[in-house]
């Protein structure tokens, strides 16, 4: 008897996944999610300064699109990034001692929850300014063809991000020069207060379709199903691999909470209904939950089982981070000039720092 | 009687007053309307005065800055909100170029009555990209005028001046500061019934001999904090001066108090190189070479992009204890 | 008989001209030519510092726009901007003399070429940053919306400017508040050295169609004649007059010279035959010439008389630069502060110059 | 034997002979290739090198300064030219946050090997746009080196060592000086067979007993001008300290010509409120307060934006015989 397909289960790249792939992109998503609900409940608990963007409602956008990267393949993203940075592969520890400001953060403390990197995973960052790493994310792409190696730049951005002026000379120099990146616009349907309607003036079609005034690629699909995520981004990374050109895809998705935890209007600016709609018919791990157990490659046993292990993981890094050090007072003037770091020539001739 | 009320009530009055008192006058920013800014500053505000006076910008610095200036040349007041003014750096050529420069190259035709308002401080734990403090950069160019407010009282009468001033004023507030309290008279009491505090004029917050303190911003907090040290653990005498205005400069105030003290401390939480206390200092001893004791020292922040890490950020920023010590060595 | 009519000529906006209308934009032209010239053998004498770029070849665009420019309209540039100011009704000599760096010069010597204004005349400048003037644009259309004014602003900006992120954040804005903004690109073909496809990437339609990104309406079309110029620009100015919408027009023009009159290689990056092609086939003023001759509006000697006074009031301008006295060394310092050039309150509190 | 070469032929070769030590060296800017160089200082290089080593960008400062900082991080070394440094003004928050910021925020991971190079200077009667001097503003953000070289010389050696350092160098150059000649010592003559300053070296360019005049820049020109006028017409050995490097700084040298001389001036073409001047005036006054004889002084460009009217700017800009009036009066 044939089974019944799920719509881009049958895509190449998905219909090769084996039952444990699939399940440890279940167990990626379920790990994001508990991790920034430790991360939340560290900030309730004032172990957390500064500003928290949670992705919860997200997930798939980031794990989808990461899933299928190689080798060469590189990522970029803003400053909601700790669904990016597990993705990739990072430890819940090293980005929960971020959050917490300490010495055994994946960026020693200094960088924050805005600014997760992690280079030997081809993970970028991380940004603050809005838009800030859509340069960025062409520039490693023009790295990469200017190395002569077959890879991609993945570069996510928000919805509001697309009205910063540094994305559009990017789109039209990476157009212009065939640059492998992919734009990922994760249209959670505001930038902070703002309804994208109030934000952007855009085409019938979209976000994405702007990408028409500069000859680019696009798509716009829905992003609660990572077989679809997969099955579309791996058309754009073909695209960037086989063609070196660019494409923009924009994934409309959700975010449950406020824009940072500090964001009083959540339940404002966006009503009750319009969040609760989204958490019970659009939630990407209840989507995929229930798509391995259609395919009878999960059961709620297992599933349960993944739940718990990742909510322990997460508390443990809490627990691992509440016991780390924080970086010593001499260490603010590590890591500022690569130079002095390495006590080359050039970093012990002159006067690099003027404090005091 | 003098009410009590914080730094931020203090701005969002003198935006309410000026929306009043001149109908071109217009609030433009991110999140400045429906959702009462981030920083709540503008809270209330469009309620009461509607979308065409206060108006949801999209995250487009250089295109609503830009716009703002415009508008300016034709007559309107833009007042406008970054939300933090790291964010000036994308709009950086509209403010040095087409605000600043726009008067001189017409010859005089044409002016940019606008004000960029928004926090220009670290210490809040955001990280180096949203903790810059450009006072320095933009003084650098002639044409502009810099302010940055360091009690309610200043917040509100500096910004009413700054939204009558005809020319480009960057106004730069400080999230720290949004919470605390100050005397600020209610305008029944004032003659002329309304709070004006004009640029260009320093303020004295508390009177010395010994020693100049001499700030801007919330490091004027700090150096009053100092300066009850000195006083009770140390018997000096510190004068606590506040710039209030970086651009124009009140240099007779400064110059009187170091004239009378013979001993000077800028403290400032801008970056150290070619910071305000570069300027000063550099003014201080060429104009008071003589009357000086000992040179003029200078504390900042720590010579870093601002650090996550919220424990070490605190001790990247100029301390009460650091003031002291420094001022100790003078003596 | 019926007179053959020349394309858009009976555009009612061109109707609607007289005889003496017809022979004023022509003289607007040959007299920016004129004055052009005039201007170039002032810096070919060294009178003139700095940069000098010169319109000759693209007069039609200026001249066909401003023709149609009410009470409440504006207009703004970027640096090529001789022939928009002449087309606005500026004086020879003040623009002469602003070339000279004198006193008696529009900005009092203190712009130059690149920096032309006349608030009086609705016209903004003169800009030297490329692009920097388009969000610009959009602010006078916005003040014009704002104070209850029918009216709207040109802006104009090169085939250059178009990839400035500046350019784009104020598309997106004037669509999305509906300022009464018409952006009308120059396509000369060329910013600087580059030609236009090594510059940007955009639809098949042309630059002016990356406003569909925008929901903005756009039109591409040729520069040589008034009459079309007027018709479709007067479309835009309709449009920003009944409806307060943006427009993106893209005018397709030549110009003859290079870049600035500094240009090394004008003569290397385009070929000769394309140079000699554009002012053979495309000169604006010989096509309006003869289409009025056509009409029988106008005369060969007529058109000599015009040469001529336009000629000598060039020449006279230079003269009258040449005579003119350099701003004074104590002017430096004026023009810096509105509050301290009308001795107010404010300009007179605290020091605003820190020099010496 | 020392060749007498261009200061655009000196930066010239620096990049040649870049280009031919490291693969990874790729020239962005635009005009740089095909066209040679709006300034002609890649003039024959997209010929030797092609498309690949010399890429024209369009006119999208943001974004293509953007890319060489990102292609950084993978190990590309980007030169990339800004046409004029003003147009820095574009890519202001790419300069400042990225290339600045990102090593520190990534706690080390990340460095950012690029050059940004281009002139910085007025006195070429382009106007107020085109006019920024911003090297206080970029030498401002630690994780930033910011160099301005005065001679044919130190343009290459600088250059050179400029591109092959790991951190974000702003290189400033001076259209004034393109034309200059200066003897450049040919490779075969120099020991490791090539030209490397290193960055963070001042140089004493004339030396003197009496007064130190200290510049970055062309008015390193300007202060040798004045020294032979003091020495000629006044018999004051004047000392020249030529900076080359302003962050980092070569604090040393400067000092001990302080220290000698008891006396000094800077002198820039930079604006004076928060200039370079300001930061080297009060590091001397705070370091050699006893040693000084008088203040420090500082001649800066006039407090305007820079004025078309070519005599005019003229006046704007600091001369010899201002930097010699000045110096008198400290005797
Ligand atoms: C240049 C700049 N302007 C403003 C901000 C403040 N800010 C941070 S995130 C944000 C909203 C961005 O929305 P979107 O791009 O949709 O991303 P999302 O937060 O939804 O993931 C704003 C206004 C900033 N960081 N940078
Ligand atoms: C931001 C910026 N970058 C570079 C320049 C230098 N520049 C001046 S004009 C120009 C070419 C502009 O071409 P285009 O927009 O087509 O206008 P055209 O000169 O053809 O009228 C360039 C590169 C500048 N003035 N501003
Ligand atoms: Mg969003
Ligand atoms: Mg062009």
């Amino acid at each position: 008897m044939a089974k019944k397909s799920v719509p881009y289960s049958d895509a190449p790249i998905n219909a090769s996944l084996s039952s444990d792939e699939k399940i440890e992109l279940l167990r990626t998503m379920v790990r994001i999610r508990r991790f920034e609900q430790a991360a939340l409940k560290a900030y309730n608990e004032n172990n957390i300064g500064g500003f928290l963007h949670l992705y919860i409602g997200q997930e798939s956008v980031a794990v989808g699109g990461i899933s299928l990267l190689g080798e060469n393949d590189h990522v970029i993203t803003a400053y909601r990034d700790h669904g990016h940075a597990l993705a990739v592969g990072m430890g819940m520890n090293e980005c929960m001692a971020e959050l917490y400001g300490k010495k055994t953060g994946c960026s020693k403390g200094k960088g924050g929850s805005m600014h997760y990197f992690a280079p030997d995973k081809n993970y970028w960052g991380g940004h603050g300014i809005v838009a800030g790493q859509t340069p960025l994310g062409a520039g490693i792409a023009f790295a990469l063809k200017y190395r002569n190696l077959t890879g991609c730049c993945l570069c996510y951005l928000g919805d509001g991000a697309i009205n910063q002026g540094s994305y559009h000379e990017a789109l039209n120099l990476a157009s212009l020069w065939e640059l492998p990146v992919v734009y990922i616009i994760e249209n959670n349907g505001y930038s902070m207060g703002t309804s994208q309607v109030r934000s952007s003036a855009h085409p019938e079609g979209g976000l994405a379709a702007r990408a028409d005034a500069y000859e680019i690629a696009w798509d716009k699909f829905d992003g609660v199903s990572l077989y679809e995520i997969r099955a579309k981004v791996q058309t754009a990374i073909d695209r960037a691999h086989k063609e070196s050109k660019p494409s923009v895809l924009e994934i409309l998705t959700y975010r449950y909470k406020g824009h940072s935890v500090a964001d009083a209007n959540a339940e404002k600016y966006r009503s009750k209904e319009e969040i609760q709609r989204y958490m019970t018919e659009h939630d990407p791990i209840e989507n995929w939950k229930a798509t391995l157990i259609g395919e009878g490659v999960l059961t709620e046993e297992n599933y349960k089982v993944i739940q718990r292990e990742a909510a322990a993981e997460a508390d443990a890094s809490a627990e691992f981070a509440r016991k780390s050090p924080f970086p010593d007072e001499s260490e603010i003037f590590d890591d500022v000039y690569w130079e002095v770091d390495n006590r080359t020539a050039s970093g012990t001739t002159g006067r690099h720092f003027f404090h005091g | 009687m003098p009410r009590e009320i914080t730094y931020r009530e203090a701005l969002k009055e003198a935006l309410d007053e000026e929306l009043a008192h001149d109908e071109n006058v217009v609030i433009i920013g991110e999140e400045v309307a429906e959702y009462n800014g981030a920083y709540k500053v503008t809270e209330g505000l469009w309620k009461k005065w509607g979308s065409k006076r206060l108006i949801d910008a999209p995250i487009s610095e250089a295109g609503f800055i830009g716009i703002g200036i415009g508008a300016s040349m034709l007559g309107v007041r833009p007042v406008m909100e970054l939300m933090f003014y790291s964010f000036a750096y994308v709009a950086f050529d509209q403010m040095m170029n087409n605000a600043a420069a726009v008067r001189y190259m017409s010859g005089g035709l044409i002016h940019c009555p606008i004000v960029v308002r928004g926090p220009a401080n670290g210490g809040t734990n955001v990280g180096a990209t949203h903790s810059h403090t450009p006072e320095n950069i933009f003084a650098n160019m002639p044409g502009l005028k810099v302010v940055s407010p360091s009690h309610p009282i200043d917040a509100k009468g500096l910004l009413k001046s700054a939204i009558r001033d005809n020319d480009p004023v960057y106004f730069m507030e400080s999230t720290v500061l949004y919470g605390t309290k100050g005397l600020v008279p209610a305008n029944e009491e004032l003659e002329g019934g309304e709070l004006l505090i004009p640029l260009g004029k320093a303020d004295v917050k508390r009177e010395g001999t010994d020693i100049s303190l001499i700030a801007h911003g919330r490091a004027v907090l700090t150096c009053l904090a100092a300066a009850e040290i000195l006083e009770s653990q140390h018997q000096i005498s510190a004068e606590v001066v506040d710039l209030r205005s970086i651009r124009p400069l009140d240099e007779e105030t400064i110059m009187a108090s170091v004239r009378k003290t013979h001993r000077a401390i800028y403290v400032e939480e801008n970056k150290p190189f070619c910071g305000i206390g570069a300027q000063i200092s550099s003014m201080i001893m060429e104009q008071a070479f003589d009357d000086l004791d000992a040179p003029v020292l200078r504390i900042a922040s720590a010579d870093a992009p601002a650090i996550y890490s919220p424990p070490l950020e605190k001790m990247q920023l100029p301390v009460p204890e650091e003031v002291v010590a420094r001022a100790l060595t003078l003596f």
